[in-house]
């Protein structure tokens, strides 16, 4: 059990606000992922939940207790290192066992935790080996191996991946899935980058100068993010961003004019309250790489500046007429080549819509 | 090509200066195994047939053995005291530096820029007024003092090294300061903490301007065996050379067993 | 909590310790300004009439600026001739490592644990035979010499602080090692080579040793003029005390104008 | 102009042969990437054709003249390091025009050509700053700016991109394809990330241990690896082999046997040599995860084990009936998750076979 909730919790250092009165509720047994750009304060949010920084304003409350001043290792929670941080002198049974030793366990039932701890990570052969004998991928799971042994009702993950290359990243990031799976507990993990938040999390938290810009699924944060910030932030390649004007808004769809001479008609959810989208309104028309795709006519148009291989897709990198650039997504077989001038079309149905504070106003969605 | 000729002068200098600065310890130890005639012989003799009388006469004329343990007794004493006294000093800088941290290692650092001759007077005076002059327990505080800055500076060093993280993981696993200097610390920063007690050490024994000056035939070291030594008549060349190489050999073959360690320790850092 | 508890403990002994190490200093400036009864007044008088008398008595008895003179032009010379010879060394080792560099930087390292007392000897016995006792150069080769392994060590570091890839760039870019030394290392490594070259300065200027024992009235510097200094009758802390204080001076004006830079190059490294 | 030529051209240090007899030639304003793991021997390699590295054994020739005592300013060739290398203690324009001073070109014409290349990389407003001043990005571009200013007729890059965030990494390469079309020179570039060096490359040489592995264009090696290490290195999501042994092989199809009382039958191309596949061959499948789809009914079958959604598709990883962990790419509306079991079933006229040894027997192609 371990459900978190913190309620308007800041953090300031030296006048400057680190984190910015966060409000925020984690359940028992979710993966939860704190993603921001550097300076965002997710590490310094994961930090003050740890115990290790100081909380200046407002409350955190583990399991409905409040924990402002409990101290880190009566909280019940561990913590993975962005560094690993494991003790270089001592072998990595001996690192695995140092917290039950040092609270005064029996040194038999430190060696059967470490032992199993060992045997759901596959660390068995190293247990004798010290950290500097080991890969990056070892040490990694040395030292979630170490928080295992502890049996903590919670795990704190801060960048743990960013120190290994990108294959071994691919596969840890499936295995700490997997071990949350099997542990079932709750797990708090932070991170630079929103492939692994896509990918690990239950929900996401995505932060920005100190405050929470959304918190959602990763597919919500993806088909519907709530400002431009959460739009350009998740997804690779970035989402385009045409900034436009709303020249005429019917009840079906409305017209936008993305440059003097040069309008597009957008659909426009039933739904959507009267007042959201008004004439005249400056907005943001955000479309996915994959919203777009070359036609031999289509609304848009430029020529090809740079054509990536993926192998199993290929991206098309366009300099509009206008002179932004414009990313759309094809097949591994589509023939486009660098100096093409093309014409793009819009897969209907998809794509979103921000106001001039940079707000949804609405996001169109597959049936 | 030009690279390599530029850094074999380079390399040819460094040897140069490094046999320089040995030459006159070969000199001294070819002395002491001269007769006083040949000590004195222009153009010195490089060839001759070495004799031990100079080393007899050197040991006969003075508690060489005295000397010695007083030299043993002072530096390792010294030496316990300064890095006791550092090690808590330089946990609390390198942990928790406050805002006047730097001030303080400045300090610190800077009181070696005094000259001692500088504050002779008055540490003579303090030692004369509690009695403690010509005792073994004036030099090993003297010593421990000088020895400070520079041990409180290697720790300091040293510490830094060890990452952060490693502490605060252990604060997460619910040890404390005291479990984290002795189980964390004390091993990680030991080839450090090794050097810098084999530096004390070295210093400390080397150590001849407060020997002189605070002690006398009671708790004199090797360094004032060799300056009062005093010939009772003639020639005496090779018998203080003789005298010198008794003084310096101890720490001379120390050196020689711990330097590896020690230069490590010094360059290379702590947990690499 | 507990964290803060026990380094709260060891910052309260580096103050301590700092402090005491500063003690003597304080003393003797107080001292300076007292009057020959008041110095020696049990217990010590804290509360008095400052009186400029015994630093009177103390320049008119020698020639301070004599003294002041050869420890200017001494302790200048040979840091330049140290920094001279250090430069191409370290370059050669930083960047050129061979198999025996290790090797030497122990040897010259261990060339300072030998004690002074113990080459007094031959080193004398060489500037007797060369007729340069007593004479301003004698003493720059024995500080250059003296010093040079520090000077290496530390141009050592902070060479090695230079990332190898931005000569590497320069060698790319077609600049030769000449040109590496002048447009890179030499600014690079400025901060390196100025706390060298401070630290060389002040130890070479508290040298007492050597200049006690190589020279006499005509290059003696001001370690000799307190060495030196005899009351002609009575009592003289008070007087003993001002020449300290006149001996010190320059020094701790100089060292507390420079030592900020000097910590910061000894403890923050060249380029970060 | 910059053509290289590598005959058997090998490095040794200290008994360890970091690159073993490469035979490599780069044709004019190509651009070329190295890639492998580390330890690979690319960096090795780049080293040498740029002077840095003696070359131990072999002859390295640019542009027809043999190079291997040429020293590194005399190649023509200018390098751009990972650590970017800039100077610290001058400004952003010194940088840039240090070897031309340094060559003793007069200062009008320095100023003039740093000027240039500055407009280039956008850095004009930054060309009085100290290095230490810039972003990473900015660093970077001053780096390039001043291997561009010496007008070099080619540009050799040391995995220039490895310590930049992940989207200024994407924003990054897209600006060096645009940089090799406008400069039209011979562009190496070193790196270790199979998705840099699918984007950028003209053609990819995969070194492995020293040698090489493959050369090809980023499709070729995505579509024909020559063997299993190629097949495994290139393409994220690894592609997944079976290890399988040939049971029966027929004109159009063979029969391949993956795990006991388990076969599938697989196409073959009609052009295949008829000794290159015998009955019984020890063989390995190897099948892209976009080379599977999830099936009411297919050959497969397994339990999901982790699904990432990645917004624009969804990757399934499923443990096999036989326990070996299969990655299916599904789009992303698949409704997959973790613990269904699943059937999976096999695009037709994809995939490739691998005979024993790990050379690839045939691959096939979408028509």
């Amino acid at each position: 059990m371990a459900r978190l909730e913190l309620r308007k919790v800041g953090k300031t250092f030296n006048n400057f606000e680190a984190v910015k009165s966060v409000d925020l509720t984690i359940e028992d047994r979710e993966f939860v992922v704190f993603v921001g750009p550097s300076g965002c304060g997710k590490t310094t949010l994961l930090r003050m939940i740890a115990g290790l920084e100081d909380i200046t304003s407002g409350d955190l409350y583990i399991d409905g207790e409040r924990a402002n001043a409990v101290p880190p290792d009566k909280r019940g929670l561990a913590m993975v290192f962005q560094s690993y941080a494991l003790y270089p002198h001592m072998t990595v049974a001996r690192n695995m066992g140092f917290a039950l030793k040092m609270a005064g366990v029996p040194k038999a039932e430190v060696e059967e935790k470490v032992r199993a701890a060992a045997r759901i990570l596959q660390l068995e052969p190293l247990l004798d080996r010290r950290p500097r004998m080991l890969s990056g991928g070892q040490r990694q799971r040395v030292a979630i191996g170490r928080a295992i042994v502890r049996n903590p009702k919670g795990f704190l993950f801060d960048e743990p991946l960013s120190n290994l290359d990108a294959a071994l990243r691919v596969q840890m990031r499936i295995e700490l899935v997997k071990l949350h799976q099997d542990l079932a507990v709750t797990m708090i993990y932070v991170t630079h980058d929103q492939v692994e938040a896509m990918t690990m999390a239950d929900r996401i938290v995505v932060l920005n100068q100190g405050h929470i810009e959304q918190v959602g699924t990763p597919l919500e944060l993806y088909h519907q993010p709530a400002n431009l910030f959460v739009a350009g932030f998740i997804g690779s390649p970035k989402m385009n961003f045409f900034p436009s004007r709303a020249v005429a808004v019917g009840r079906g769809d409305a017209t936008l004019e993305l440059s003097p001479n040069h309008a597009l008609s957008f659909p426009v959810p039933s739904g959507m309250s009267p007042g959201a989208l008004a004439p005249g309104a400056s907005v943001t028309l955000g479309l996915r790489p994959e919203h777009l795709f070359l036609a031999n006519d289509g609304p848009l148009s430029g020529q090809v500046d740079v054509v990536e291989h993926l192998g199993v897709e290929t991206l098309a990198y366009i300099k509009a007429v206008n002179g932004e650039m414009i990313t759309v997504r094809a097949d591994d077989l589509s023939p486009v080549a660098a100096g093409d001038r093309v014409s793009i079309a819009l897969h209907p149905g998809r794509g979103s819509l921000f106001d001039a504070g940079g707000k949804a106003i609405f996001h169109l969605s597959p049936a | 090509m030009e690279q390599e000729k530029a850094s074999l002068a380079g390399t040819i200098v460094a040897w140069l200066a490094a046999f320089v600065m040995f030459f006159p310890i070969l000199w001294m130890v070819i002395t002491a195994f001269k007769t006083e005639e040949q000590a004195i012989a222009i153009p010195p003799l490089l060839i001759f047939h070495p004799v031990l009388s100079s080393f007899g006469a050197a040991l006969a004329q003075s508690g060489y053995i005295h000397f010695a343990e007083n030299s043993v007794i002072v530096s390792l004493c010294s030496t316990a005291l300064a890095v006791l006294i550092a090690f808590p000093a330089a946990y609390a800088m390198a942990f928790q530096p406050g805002k006047r941290t730097q001030d303080l290692l400045v300090w610190m650092l800077s009181t070696k820029m005094l000259p001692p001759v500088g504050v002779l007077v008055p540490i003579y005076l303090i030692f004369r007024d509690t009695d403690l002059l010509d005792t073994r327990t004036s030099l090993v505080i003297v010593d421990a003092l000088i020895n400070l800055p520079i041990v409180v500076w290697m720790l300091f060093s040293f510490f830094r090294d060890i990452p952060r993280d490693i502490l605060e993981a252990a604060h997460m696993d619910g040890v404390g300061p005291r479990g984290q200097m002795i189980h964390l610390l004390l091993p990680l920063a030991a080839p450090g903490i090794a050097s810098a007690a084999l530096l004390a050490i070295i210093l400390s024994w080397n150590e001849a301007f407060w020997s002189i000056n605070l002690t006398a035939a009671h708790a004199g070291t090797l360094a004032t065996f060799i300056a009062r030594y005093s010939a009772p008549e003639g020639l005496f060349w090779a018998k203080l050379s003789a005298a010198s190489v008794l003084a310096v050999a101890p720490i001379l073959i120390f050196g020689s067993l711990a330097q590896r360690r020690m230069v490590r320790g010094l360059t290379v850092g702590a947990v690499k």
